[in-house]
């Protein structure tokens, strides 16, 4: 039995379970052979000094639902890819618009924007006025810059 | 008296040889513009056809019931800029249009096409050997779509072609024995069974009534050399966006598209000849060409109605059926020929 | 209309030209968000654009006379729209449909929007709406086909 | 990788990629041994959107979301969102949303049926697709001035109340589409072709989908029984008798018949909503128009619904503010995209084509 540090319930009524970081994998692989196949979506909460990463866990059998929370300081997460092949794209996904580095996951690049794309825009942070614009070079790569008069 | 002599008899006081020369010149250009105009027709045709099917109106604003249509597609066409790939091969590139058009009509050339009253017969070239004529032609046609997508160095046009040859090769064999089938029954009647004219001139019944399941394999073959769906292979808009066209501008690409329904119109026609009679009828001596249209625009109606019902076949099945299904059929075909013509004496 | 030097013929040989180029504007399938489905509807039994000439929608940019711009664009997405606009033969013509294209519409502040598709290729005709109903895009390519003969509707 | 492998870029402007996915394929011949999705291309920052908007405002991004059936998405987004800003809506708003959701559903499965056929090279079936979707469309005119990003729903009820007008046409779309229906129905599945096209390819096991986190007429053509209307009911999906349609084959063919199945009993629960439409007020009178944008929320709340895709869920961190403080979408498309790759390895180019059809790809929804 893996140490959770808190548990509550949400006003949705799902269990929302806080474990911490070094604890996450161990007690993810706990719950998937406990029977919940389906990670329904993963969410990294910026919350301005830490980052909450959600997991919502649900059993196709059993009809249930969990939420498993993390909170990091420095922005690292162990991944769970190898656990479910669903939260591939979705961490690929939070580590393009948030920012969270998912330590083991197979292929941690950026998903929508491109490769060279500075900050991470859902961060509470991330500074709207300083405009980036992305242009594709030869071979059909993108490329950002903060040049207006080279890029879109 | 057929159309050549109804032309050199007004041109006679040319003297004799300048007299028929410039009547075969003239008697091309009237082959060419029938061809165009049956073309032009035809896509027209399809156009509100396919409108019809699909519960809409069609072509209706350019001239009366969109008649003009067709004439605003032709000159924007012409007038479009004209874009060279830059990695092309440059004479392939630019050859492969013409290959495709003037395969087309070339084949146009040796089809006999019945009388029409005080013309005569307006058959435009003779030949003791027409079918052979008209089959080597139909293999011109696929030479221009291989250069056509070799040529635009582009991996879909290079796909296209590769599919639209596979389709060809697979599809040319059935073809043939079936053809080879109706002349072997010929044979038993005319000694230049090898002529279409003849083929058709001297059939009792219709060849398709004796021998359908030929009907049925020349029909399916004429619709992959056609190339519309279920086969349209070459062009496969939906996965290999245009096809061996992909790179082509303005005329060049106008000459593709012609070249697709040109080679509808005369598969229809071949079906026509050679297996619901052709140009015969009733007061056949007379209006045999109109019966010969008539019949291929049934045809053309039928084949429109396959390719707006059907979706794409898939290219490793398409090769089976060619190889696995039509292959066999063909010959049993053929048997079945041999017995008609041997053991009853059709 | 144009007279004088340039003869009776070519000045006849324009006009042709410009009827036959504004009686066949073959769109391009470039669909990018919600108003491609509008897009779709045009062709579709109701209001057929088929009637106006631009039947075919062309999938090869090459083939291709107008590209309607149907959806927002993205800062991704632009330099491709440039690639397929620069692949069209001329003339070629540009619809920008919608909100979205016109000036970034409901995600103008977002940042990843282009503020206009203008700023990537030239538009001939805007058509707004979010997204413009069928009827207002077969207006607009009915306002093209006049621009391009010439007409006003001033 | 083997240096006879042709790469071949597939988009994003290419006609059967249902918007602007972009697929870098590596072909040997005509089979495709290496596929990568490359999406983004119409990346529209939603999620952040959603954070500098009010509650209210937020709906339009919603709706640009699954932009063919759009009231599904604003149904995903307002129970979330009333639930956070404790403003619950009448029955009677409850009942419309049922009705008009069910609609929209019906509206996305005929643009997904059409869009299928061209993807297969069938061009007919399409207009049909088209013209009965026109209907819809007509009735969601009528509703609330709009066709296809309505914008109909608000928080706390609906924008405007039914008249017996749209009901009449409700109730006449019901009585001709169903014959339609299977006009369409029988197009494709009595054509050999489709059939052959269909059948077997692109099989996807249950497990595999379970895992990848596949939803919807996917999953539940993968014979996985689930569906959040039946297994979490929202609005009032528990009072309506309908079934859910599933099919153990998991091929292209079975996603078909799910869908068209599904619209069928769709059909069943517009029957049913209009019977049991209560009289009542249309909105709850706490987010009247001059207060709606004073609405706060706090807590967070997932809520999971259904649309035309797969489950929709709509997660919202609130802070106590006037506007959410992170709106995190879960989008079906973007799961069933993921699938992709896996199915289409060492298939030909055309089946490829035919099963990324046949996952019903939106592009709003997957980039947001």
């Amino acid at each position: 039995m893996v140490d959770i540090i808190s548990e509550s319930k949400g006003k949705d009524g799902r269990k929302i379970v806080l474990v911490s970081v070094e604890n996450l994998i161990p007690f993810m692989k706990e719950m998937r052979t406990n029977g919940f196949d389906h990670l329904s979506l993963v969410t990294a909460v910026d919350k301005k000094d830490s980052i909450d990463v959600v997991y919502h866990l649900h059993s196709m059998e059993r009809n249930e639902y969990v939420v498993v929370k993390v909170n990091t300081k420095n922005s690292v997460v162990p991944s769970v890819t190898g656990i479910w092949p669903s939260a591939n794209w979705d961490e690929r996904e939070q580590y393009d618009l948030v920012g969270v580095k998912f330590e083991g996951h197979p292929n941690l690049k950026r998903i929508f924007l491109p490769e060279s794309w500075v900050g991470h825009p859902l961060r509470k942070d991330y500074d709207l006025s300083k405009v980036q614009y992305i242009n594709m070079d030869e071979d059909g790569e993108d490329y950002v810059t903060f040049d207006a008069g080279d890029g879109w | 008296m057929n159309i050549l002599h109804w032309i050199y008899g007004v041109l006679s006081f040319l003297g004799h040889d300048i007299g028929y020369a410039l009547a075969y010149i003239i008697e091309s250009i009237i082959l060419l513009i029938f061809v165009s105009v049956m073309l032009i027709f035809m896509i027209y045709l399809f156009r509100k056809y396919m409108a019809r099917v699909q519960q809409r109106i069609g072509p209706n604003r350019v001239g009366k019931f969109g008649s003009l249509q067709l004439i605003a597609d032709a000159l924007k066409l012409m007038g479009k800029e004209i874009i060279f790939p830059k990695e092309r091969d440059d004479l392939p590139y630019k050859v492969a249009p013409y290959i495709v058009f003037f395969g087309l009509i070339l084949a146009f050339a040796f089809l006999p096409y019945g009388n029409l009253s005080i013309f005569g017969n307006l058959t435009i070239t003779y030949s003791d050997v027409s079918i052979i004529f008209i089959f080597a032609i139909l293999a011109i046609m696929p030479i221009g779509e291989v250069l056509a997508g070799v040529g635009s160095h582009n991996k879909y046009a290079l796909m296209g072609a590769l599919r639209s040859v596979a389709k060809d090769v697979s599809f040319e064999v059935p073809m043939m024995l079936s053809v080879l089938a109706i002349v072997m029954m010929a044979s038993a009647r005319t000694s230049t069974s090898l002529s279409l004219e003849s083929i058709v001139t001297t059939e009792i019944l219709p060849y398709g009534i004796l021998e359908p399941i030929g009907l049925f394999v020349f029909f399916i073959a004429m619709i992959a050399r056609a190339s519309y769906a279920p086969f349209d292979m070459g062009e496969s808009d939906s996965e290999l966006v245009s096809g061996y066209s992909t790179e082509y501008t303005g005329m060049r690409f106008a000459l593709f598209y012609i070249g697709l329904f040109g080679s509808i119109f005369l598969g229809s026609l071949l079906i026509a000849l050679l297996y619901i009679g052709g140009f015969n009828g009733p007061f056949s001596s007379q209006v045999g060409f109109i019966w010969l249209i008539v019949k291929g625009l049934i045809l053309v109606l039928i084949s429109f109605t396959i390719w707006l019902s059907m979706p794409r076949i898939r290219i490793d099945r398409l090769v089976n059926a060619g190889w696995k299904y039509l292959l066999p059929i063909s010959f049993i075909n053929l048997v079945l020929a041999g017995v008609l013509t041997l053991g009853l004496g059709w | 209309m144009k007279t004088g030097e340039t003869g009776v013929l070519t000045t006849t040989l324009e006009n042709a030209l410009t009827w036959g180029r504004s009686n066949s504007l073959w769109p391009l399938t470039l669909g990018l968000a919600c108003c491609a489905i509008e897009m779709m509807a045009i062709q579709a039994s109701k209001l057929d654009i088929s009637r106006f000439g631009s039947e075919i929608f062309r999938n090869s940019p090459r083939q291709s006379d107008l590209m309607i711009v149907s959806g927002t664009v993205t800062k991704k997405m632009a330099p491709r729209i440039r690639r397929v606009y620069d692949e069209m033969p001329y003339p070629k013509y540009v619809i920008a449909m919608g909100v979205c294209v016109i000036q970034g519409g409901p995600y103008a502040r977002g940042y990843t929007v282009v503020l206009g598709v203008d700023r990537v290729v030239p538009v001939d005709v805007y058509v707004p709406g979010c997204p413009p109903t069928p009827e207002a895009l077969t207006y607009g390519i009915i306002t093209l086909q006049k621009k391009i003969r010439g007409e006003t509707d001033r | 990788m083997n240096d006879q492998w042709i790469e071949l870029n597939i988009g994003p402007q290419h006609p059967s990629m249902h918007g602007v996915l972009r697929l870098k394929a590596k072909l040997d011949g005509e089979i495709i041994r290496e596929l990568e999705p490359v999406i983004g291309y119409l990346h529209r920052n939603a999620e952040k959107l959603c954070e500098m908007g009010f509650y209210c405002d937020n709906l339009v991004y919603f709706d640009r979301m699954d932009y063919v059936g759009a009231m599904n998405m604003e149904v995903g987004y307002l129970e979330a969102a009333e639930k956070i800003l404790n403003v619950p809506p009448p029955d009677r708003a409850k009942w419309i949303r049922v009705i008009i959701a069910e609609l929209s559903r019906i509206a996305a499965h005929l643009v997904w049926a059409g869009a299928y056929g061209l993807d297969l090279g069938m061009l007919t079936p399409f207009f049909y697709c088209f013209a009965e979707r026109e209907k819809i469309l007509t009735i969601f005119t009528e509703a609330c001035g709009s066709r296809q990003e309505t914008n109909y729903m608000s928080i706390g009820g609906v924008y405007q109340d039914f008249n017996d007008k749209i009901i009449q046409e409700i109730k006449d779309f019901l009585e001709t589409f169903p014959k339609r229906l299977e006009e369409i129905y029988n197009l494709y599945v009595k054509n050999d072709v489709f059939l052959s096209r269909t059948k077997g390819i692109g099989i996807l096991s249950k497990e595999v989908a379970i895992s990848y986190g596949v939803t919807g007429p996917m999953l539940r053509a993968s014979g996985v029984e689930y569906d959040i209307r039946r297994a979490e009911p929202y609005l009032f999906y528990d009072k309506v008798n309908f079934e859910i349609p599933i099919s153990h084959k998991g091929d292209n063919l079975a996603r078909f018949l799910v869908r068209f199945e599904e619209m069928r009993q769709s059909l069943r629960i517009i029957k049913q909503g209009l019977e049991k439409l209560p009289e009542g007020p249309y909105f709850n009178p706490k987010a009247k128009k001059s207060m709606m944008i004073r609405l706060r929320g706090d807590g967070e709340y997932y809520a999971r619904t259904e649309s035309s895709k797969g489950e929709f869920g709509v997660y919202i961190v609130a802070d106590g503010g006037v506007k959410p403080y992170r709106v995190r979408v879960r989008s079906p498309t973007f799961k069933n995209l993921s699938i992709l790759p896996v199915l289409s390895k060492d298939v030909m180019l055309a089946d490829m084509i035919a099963i990324s059809g046949s996952i019903d790809l939106v592009f709003g929804e997957i980039d947001r």
